[in-house]
């Protein structure tokens, strides 16, 4: 393993010497792009390299006298490795041009610290091999993201953002410790070998504990409260790690929890697909109601982490009802859906990055047309937003339609596994198509029309390493695309580690699936060729004139009239209603000449108030209840303690 | 010839009160220098006392003792400073205090007779009293009036339980001097109803010093209106030393075969502490304050984990150390801010990240350490205890446990957020002297250190402790 | 080779059956109607004129026309004509199909949005918001098919044999079945009493709305496409209602065509008789086809366990 | 056993602490704390503890201490500052003196069942030492002045010594020692605190010292 700790090293190499040129702001910048990214490479190859070898690296150290920090790089591991390398190699390179404002150099060179930091520690956490090394890893890189997201204190909502995020980390480590601690109750080492003895029971219990610990941080309803918050918070390129990689940790850690626990109950199954399917619906819905762009694409990874535990769910419950294919199918498409969803999403993150950095607004309906004038950021999301809604012939479609056939092979079971595949089946449907329209909505009011505010009129892009780091997801969301054969494999390599009991898992069918896609998606890419073909023929020296849009017999458009991003999501909104309340104010138009108005409407995150109504409050007033026992008054304080010897005195 | 460890500074606070106004500060150093060597050297060759069965050195007298001293040392630099930045009427009685305040904990660490352990600690309080009424105010008055009358009281307990200890001994007619080391391993002839009844007694007096609820009632008080280093000597190193007497009683109980006994009153304070320190630091509005209720739920986080046993108890050694530790470069930190604020209300505060960053640097690393958060080795610390609750299958408790410490973190996060990220007031700018952050610094480092690294001897020191008290990690 | 031939005939006569119902609507409104090859008529002339853009349009504009007839030819590829094997066929087709339906929307709803006018971003939210309720149904279908046939792609369904096993095993929910997927049709390719492809007013359009500023070719393309898709659904509902598969390939051909045009007409009585939806009672109407679904597939599960 | 000397001294310190309960004035309490003091100092004399040279000069310090220095220290700090003599009481004179009597009967009983040897002729000397405890508690607790409390301290303290006379056969005289000087000190920093109470706020109620709370 020791190429992968020198990359490691390098990286927080990179984050030290960012703190220490602190002063200059453009060499420390530059230094640590260049390390962090000389870094990700360097484990990038070594994890690529890994993934096709056989062997099992692993390394220990002592750790305080008589304990182990243990390290082991198995294919799950290596898998999880490449996806933080590339994404963060890319982020790396993308903050280059992003963090370019002089006056925050400190700053700039903290954020650098943090961010080689969580790297650092989520390449730790995917391959600690103990719970000390694990629990410390994960710590770290709570800690770490946390200071990413404060990056910007001075605004009031971002020190909410950050709050809410440091408390759910912590409680979600707590419920971890508390797995831990049943584990090691039971096992009475912090080894992660003999995790598979303990009772039935117990085993229920640790995986429900560990589940929510990890699913805080995942981003699974209803504990996905502090993510719509947090990841706006952050500079955009961490926004894009976060999105895209931080959240699949929580993804690993329910993996390795299962794989350790090697109990194969149909509960596990059943929680973990519903509460794939009620993440993924209304993720993707609240999504659609979000007026700020980075929010939106906060609240659709969620909608994503459902797509990657329905995966898991179905594979669970393959395993359960003793269907190999299902199984392999379910987990590979899931983790599958891992590597893409962390393309796509730090793409998109990217993009919004280069809008918000250019145009300084966030709100999607003061935006519009900046498809004219962003060319190349404009095309790279909008490949994106094809590749996050599932549609062919991009890298979404590939994983969704993994799962998809894992899951019809669920539909040939009888009772729950049926009932629940079914769900899982008909619920990817919903989401897919609630995709479609939240992004459509997002590419047509933010790149396409005309702009909506002085903000959004012809911004030019600018910053060649953020153009770069855009371009090559793009590409990658095509090719994975249209052949997720290779990539596909590294996911399947990933499955032989979760100890499922297959002896070896053939890989034939799998590669005839991979196969079909990739002849679909041509033969498509062919008709469309053909077509256009057909339409440059009959448009061969053709008087092409522009003029204005027919506005349907009104003769005065302006820019005010078109359609904006709330009223587009209203209906469906609607729909859901009752998962998602929608609050409007609009002071009603009355008299002659009327008076201005205004119409302001948001949609409410049910979760986030039945945790106000249902966690906090109550706390709160308990404990200001509890309050008087320190009134200041000496003669009572005396009588605690004579208060306190005679309780005691019972007990003799 | 260990009584010299604590005669110096007993003799140079002497000195201290008829020296000039300003040399005491220089006294301050000298003899947390002195002191650290004295301690130092204690450690490497175990002496004999003088006055053995009154003295004696014990592995969680030295364990204490070490981090008294280093933390003195470090305190007295930062005094300097603090001294130097806001001149105090009677600077000298101040310092004069402190060192004396430093001898009686020192002789806390190294007594072995249970009667001597008494005297040492309600010596303590005499000695930390005036400390406490430095700045002469209505409100730091009645602290002090409250911290004296109730640790006296509950001493006074503590004092009852001991003499029921040598009841326990009378009736059972075992006739060796009363010291712990000499009680220790005669502990199962005691008497059992009157050795309960002694470790009660001691256990609500000396739990009041340590700040257990609900007798921590004047801890708040006391640590919020101390000036800063003395709060920080208070809070890091007293509670200590008055956990010192629980810990060697308990070491009876447990030889004497009723560890059970003792272990479940112990949690049931521990988590009764912890409880309490949350109600307070959901709301609190003075940092001072909320510090010092962080201190009742580390102390509770100590007797929780020294009443679970097995790993429980390293654990609970270990958040001992790096709660000193780091709870007193908080305090200093609460001094800087203090200073430069000129308020003790956290709504008063804010933007410390901009107006002071190397103080916000100590003061959230501190924060986060206390909380728990790697790379300190409080974390280590709430590991092995919450694990050890259920290795000991103290399901519910370790939930209340973990529970509570979820609110205090809430709590916690909430106020130390305001402070360093709020919009701030005013913008007066406060020139940080080096004084004023390397101390605290230095103190971090160590904990950071210790929780990768712990030397061997120190290690050694930490197990013969833990090992006492049937503590341990197989 | 007879499959390719097949796939021809049915890209070039799509138009020829959408023009039936106009028929039937002049029918039923006492009208003499269009001739029968109207749409033909329309699709020269657009071929011959050139187009006028707006300026608020970019690439994306240009691109829908193409990729919506392009996905629309590429589903015909893969349905099965008159019990034939379709041209391509792998299992699992059916959700390939499905996405690419989608893609064609992304793009349908793009270009509508590109145009920055008020009208069809209404109708494109429109576009957006139906459908999703349609792939719940028809995945719903699927999964019927799925617990019958055990396979995922429509020749496994509808080639051969296919759909006559079909109601040899379930008859009766498969009578639900076709008016689910009938209604799905109407829902898809909006028609009344989802949409009304004739009105008037942008303001209730859904489909036309969209494609207000397209002109030219790109229409042409436009209007082929919906042709195609509208063709493939009622290929599929004409498989469901006459699945009789005789030996001799000429018969097989008649029925099929006789099916079709049942399907069409059927269209064209319910367009005449029927007036359009209020918008918001749309979902109401599609999730009926839902229930029915979810109805075959219960009862199915009796049939089979 | 009958007209034991003990037993007349604690019979007389048990009518002290009934007068304790019942007295409103601060002087009173004074002399009260320092006649115990002298009893309490005195008894080892009379239960056959061995009387060699250093505990003769242990009783003798104790006495001096016990008897004069801590209730003159009190002394003092009043006339200091000339203090309103009234104690405040939180419960009122009568219930106070019935909760005497009750107290005293349950110390009785309690002792009674606790078999400890060494009491054997001296019945009352348990009990006295319980009641003189609980006396200082409730003084601590229902007095809301000042000094008062202090006074219920040293009862508290009086009576801790009491009990330890009674048990405690090998006592270490240094050690005992140590611990009279630690009392000692403790009594002298808390009248340094009246004073500077009583000039803070111009009075020794301790409603006054309620602000510091939560």
């Amino acid at each position: 393993m020791s190429h992968f700790f020198a990359a490691i090293s390098l990286i927080l190499a990179g984050g030290l010497l960012s703190l220490v040129l602190a002063r200059h702001h453009v060499f420390s910048r530059a230094v640590s792009a260049i390390l962090i990214s000389a870094g990700c490479v360097w484990g990038l190859v070594d994890a690529v390299a890994k993934l096709s070898g056989s062997v099992i690296h692993s390394a220990s150290f002592p750790y305080l006298n008589l304990f182990f920090l243990a390290f082991e790089m198995d294919k799950l591991s290596v898998f999880f490795l490449v996806v933080i390398f590339l994404i963060c190699l890319l982020a790396a390179v993308y903050s280059f041009h992003y963090m370019d404002d002089p006056n925050s150099s400190v700053k700039t060179a903290v954020t650098g610290f943090f961010f080689s930091l969580l790297v650092v520690s989520m390449a730790l956490v995917v391959t600690a091999d103990n719970m000390i090394t694990f629990l410390l890893a994960w710590e770290i890189m709570s800690l770490s993201s946390f200071f990413l997201v404060i990056y910007n204190y001075h605004s009031a909502e971002n020190r909410k953002a950050g709050f809410l995020y440091f408390v759910f980390s912590h409680v979600g480590a707590m419920c971890i410790f508390a797995g831990f601690g049943i584990m090691y109750g039971y096992t009475g080492s912090f080894g992660f070998a003999n995790m598979a003895l303990i009772p039935e029971t117990a085993k229920i219990i640790v995986f429900i504990f560990c589940f929510i610990g990890f699913g805080s941080k995942a981003g699974v309803f209803p504990f996905h409260v502090w993510l719509p918050h947090a990841h706006p918070a952050a500079p955009s390129h961490i926004s894009a790690v976060m999105s895209g990689v931080m959240i699949k940790i929580g993804i690993y850690g329910i993996l390795r929890i299962y794989a350790l626990l090697n109990f194969h109950t149909p509960v596990f199954g059943n929680l973990v697909l519903a509460a794939g399917v009620i993440s993924g619906i209304l993720g993707v819905v609240y999504a659609l109601g979000q007026q700020d762009i980075k929010r939106l694409l906060a609240y659709s990874s969620i909608e994503n982490i459902g797509i990657v535990l329905i995966g898991i769910g179905i594979g669970m419950i393959g395993v359960s009802a003793g269907n190999p294919l299902m199984a392999v199918l379910g987990f590979s498409g899931g983790l599958f859906h891992v590597l893409n969803h962390a393309v796509f999403k730090s793409l998109l993150f990217m993009g919004a990055g280069m809008v918000v950095h250019k145009t300084g607004t966030r709100s999607i309906d003061a935006l519009g047309g900046l498809l004219k004038s962003m060319k190349i950021t404009g095309t790279a999301f909008i490949i994106g937003s094809l590749a996050i809604c599932g549609l062919p012939p991009f890298n979404g479609f590939a994983s969704e339609f993994f799962i998809f056939m894992g899951g019809f092979k669920g539909i040939a079971l009888d009772n729950v596994p049926f009932v629940m595949s079914s769900i899982a089946v008909i619920s990817l449907a919903v989401i897919g198509g609630l995709a479609l329209a939240c992004f459509t909505r997002v590419i047509g009011i933010v790149f396409q029309g005309e702009p909506r505010s002085k903000a959004a009129e012809n911004k030019k892009e600018t910053g060649s390493s953020m153009l770069f780091s855009m371009g090559t997801l793009a590409v990658a969301c095509v090719v994975i695309g249209i052949f997720p054969g290779i990539f596909f494999k590294m996911a399947l390599s990933a499955v032989s580690a979760l100890n499922l009991g297959y002896a070896r898992i053939p890989l034939a069918p799998f590669e005839h699936i991979a196969g079909n896609i990739s002849f679909a998606a041509l033969l498509f890419l062919v008709v469309v060729l053909v077509v256009t073909g057909i339409r440059s023929v009959f448009y061969a020296k053709k008087p092409l004139s522009r003029s204005g849009t027919w506005g349907c017999g009104f003769t005065q458009p302006t820019v005010k009239m078109q359609y904006t991003g709330s009223s587009y999501a209203f209906d469906i909104i609607g729909f859901f209603r009752a998962a998602a309340p929608l609050e409007e104010d609009h002071p009603p138009v009355t008299g002659r000449f009327p008076a201005a108005t205004h119409y302001k409407s948001r949609v409410y995150d049910i979760a986030e108030r039945y945790m106000n109504m249902v966690a906090v409050r109550p706390v709160m007033y308990l404990f200001d209840k509890l309050r008087w026992i320190q009134h200041g008054d000496i003669h009572l304080y005396i009588g605690y303690i004579l208060l306190a010897i005679i309780l005691l005195l019972f007990f003799i | 010839m260990v009584e010299i460890v604590f005669l110096t500074p007993f003799i140079t606070g002497l000195l201290a009160f008829v020296l000039p106004r300003t040399m005491g500060r220089q006294l301050l150093v000298v003899t947390g220098v002195v002191h650290l060597i004295l301690s130092l050297l204690l450690w490497k060759n175990r002496p004999d006392a003088i006055f053995a069965g009154y003295f004696a050195v014990t592995p969680e007298g030295l364990l204490s003792l070490l981090v008294i001293s280093l933390l003195f040392f470090l305190i007295s630099i930062y005094t300097i400073t603090y001294l130097k930045l806001n001149n105090l009427k009677a600077e000298n009685v101040f310092t004069g205090f402190m060192l004396l305040f430093l001898s009686t904990m020192t002789m806390v660490t190294l007594s072995d007779h249970i009667m001597v352990l008494w005297i040492a600690i309600e010596a303590t309080t005499l000695a930390s009293a005036p400390l406490i009424y430095t700045h002469r105010s209505g409100a730091s008055l009645e602290a002090t009036w409250k911290y004296v009358l109730i640790c006296s009281v509950g001493i006074a307990m503590a004092l009852l339980g001991s003499l029921f200890l040598t009841l326990a001994m009378d009736l059972a007619k075992v006739d060796v001097p009363m010291s712990f080391s000499a009680l220790t391993p005669v502990a199962e002839l005691l008497d059992p109803v009157w050795l309960k009844a002694g470790f009660v007694f001691i256990l609500v007096g000396y739990g009041t010093k340590m700040g257990l609820a609900p007798m921590h009632t004047w801890l708040p008080d006391a640590h919020s209106e101390a000036p800063s280093p003395a709060s920080a000597l208070l809070s890091g190193v007293l509670l200590n030393c008055a956990y010192l007497g629980i810990f060697k009683t308990n070491k009876i109980m447990v030889a004497a075969g009723l560890g059970d006994f003792s272990g479940t009153i112990l949690m049931t304070f521990g988590l009764i502490s912890i409880l309490a320190a949350a109600t307070f630091i959901l709301k609190q509005n003075e940092y001072k304050r909320m510090l010092a209720y962080s201190s009742i739920e580390n102390m509770g986080i100590i007797a929780f984990g020294t009443g679970i046993g097995g790993i429980g108890v390293y654990g609970a050694v270990i958040c001992m150390i790096h709660h000193s530790l780091i709870k007193s470069s908080l305090f200093l930190s609460s001094g800087n801010i203090l200073l430069g604020y000129g308020h003790r209300l956290i709504t008063d505060t804010g933007n410390l990240a901009g107006r002071m960053p190397k103080t916000f640097v100590a003061f959230f690393a501190g924060f986060a350490a206390i909380s728990g958060f790697p790379p300190f080795g409080i974390f280590i610390g709430e590991l092995f205890i919450i694990v050890g609750a259920f290795k000991a299958g103290h399901y519910a408790a370790a939930g209340i446990f973990i529970a509570s410490l979820c609110v205090i973190f809430a709590g916690f996060a909430n106020q130390v957020m305001k402070i360093c990220f709020n919009d701030a007031p005013g913008t007066t700018p406060f020139a940080e002297k080096a004084g004023l952050v390397w101390p605290q610094y230095i103190l971090l480092l160590t904990s950071l250190i210790l929780c990768f690294f712990i030397p061997d001897a120190l290690y050694q020191t930490i197990v013969d402790a833990v090992n006492a008290i049937g503590g341990g990690l197989q | 080779m007879e499959s390719i031939l097949l796939w021809l005939a049915a890209v070039f006569l799509a138009p020829f059956f959408s023009a039936v119902i106009l028929k039937i609507k002049a029918f039923f409104a006492g009208k003499k109607g269009p001739p029968l090859l109207i749409n033909y008529y329309t699709l020269i002339k657009l071929f011959k004129k050139g187009s006028v853009y707006s300026k608020s349009t970019t690439v994306v504009f240009k691109m829908g026309p193409v990729i919506s007839c392009a996905t629309a030819l590429t589903v015909l590829l893969f349905l099965p004509i008159a019990g034939h094997a379709p041209v391509f066929s792998f299992n699992g087709d059916v959700i390939l199909i499905l996405y690419l339906m989608g893609l064609g929307r992304f793009f349908t709803i793009a270009a509508a949005m590109d145009t920055a006018s008020p009208f069809e971003g209404m109708g494109a939210a429109r576009e957006a918001y139906f459908p999703i309720i349609c792939e719940a149904a028809m995945f719903m279908i699927l999964i019927f098919f799925y617990r019958m046939t055990g396979a995922l792609s429509l020749s496994a369904y509808f080639a051969g044999t296919g759909s006559l096993a079909l109601w040899q095993i379930a008859g009766a929910p498969l009578l639900f079945i076709v008016i689910a997927f009938f209604i799905i049709l109407l829902t898809e390719n909006s028609r009344v009493p989802v949409d009304d492809p004739a009105t008037h007013l942008e303001l209730t359009m859904i489909h036309e709305v969209m494609v207000l500023d397209h002109s030219g070719p790109d229409f042409a393309l436009i209007e082929l496409g919906s042709f195609c898709k509208l063709f493939f659904y009622a290929a599929i509902t004409s498989q469901l209602m006459v699945p009789f598969d005789t030996g001799l390939p000429g018969l097989g051909l008649v029925l099929f065509l006789a099916g079709l045009l049942i399907v069409y007409m059927i269209v064209g009585v319910v367009e005449s008789a029927i007036a359009r939806y209020r918008m918001d009672k749309v979902p109401q109407f599609v999730l009926t086809s839902f229930a029915l679904a979810f109805f075959a597939t219960i009862i199915t599960l009796e049939l089979i366990t | 056993m009958i007209l034991h000397t003990v037993n007349i001294l604690s019979s007389l310190v048990l009518l002290s602490v009934l007068f304790a309960f019942g007295s409103s004035r601060i002087p009173a309490l004074i002399k009260v704390i320092a006649f115990q003091g002298i009893v309490v100092s005195i008894v080892p004399f009379f239960i056959g503890h061995d009387m060699e040279t250093g505990g003769m000069i242990f009783t003798v310090a104790t006495l001096v201490i016990r008897g004069i220095l801590i209730p003159l220290s009190i002394h003092i700090a009043i006339k200091k500052v000339a203090i309103q003599r009234d104690v405040f009481p939180v419960i009122g004179y009568h219930a106070s003196i019935f909760c005497g009597l009750v107290l005293i009967v349950a110390a009785t009983v309690i002792s009674r069942q606790l078999n400890i040897p060494s009491l054997s002729d001296s019945r009352l000397l348990f009990p006295t030492a319980i009641s003189l405890l609980v006396t200082g508690m409730f003084l601590l607790m229902a007095r809301r002045n000042a000094i008062a409390m202090v006074i219920g301290y040293i009862m508290l303290e009086n009576g801790i010594y009491l009990m330890g006379t009674t048990f405690s056969l090998r006592a270490l005289h240094i050690v005992e020692f140590g611990i009279l000087l630690d009392v000692l000190a403790g009594v002298m920093i808390m009248a340094v605190i009246l004073q500077n109470i009583k000039q803070t706020f111009d009075d020794v109620d301790t409603t006054l010292l309620r602000t510091l709370k939560e």
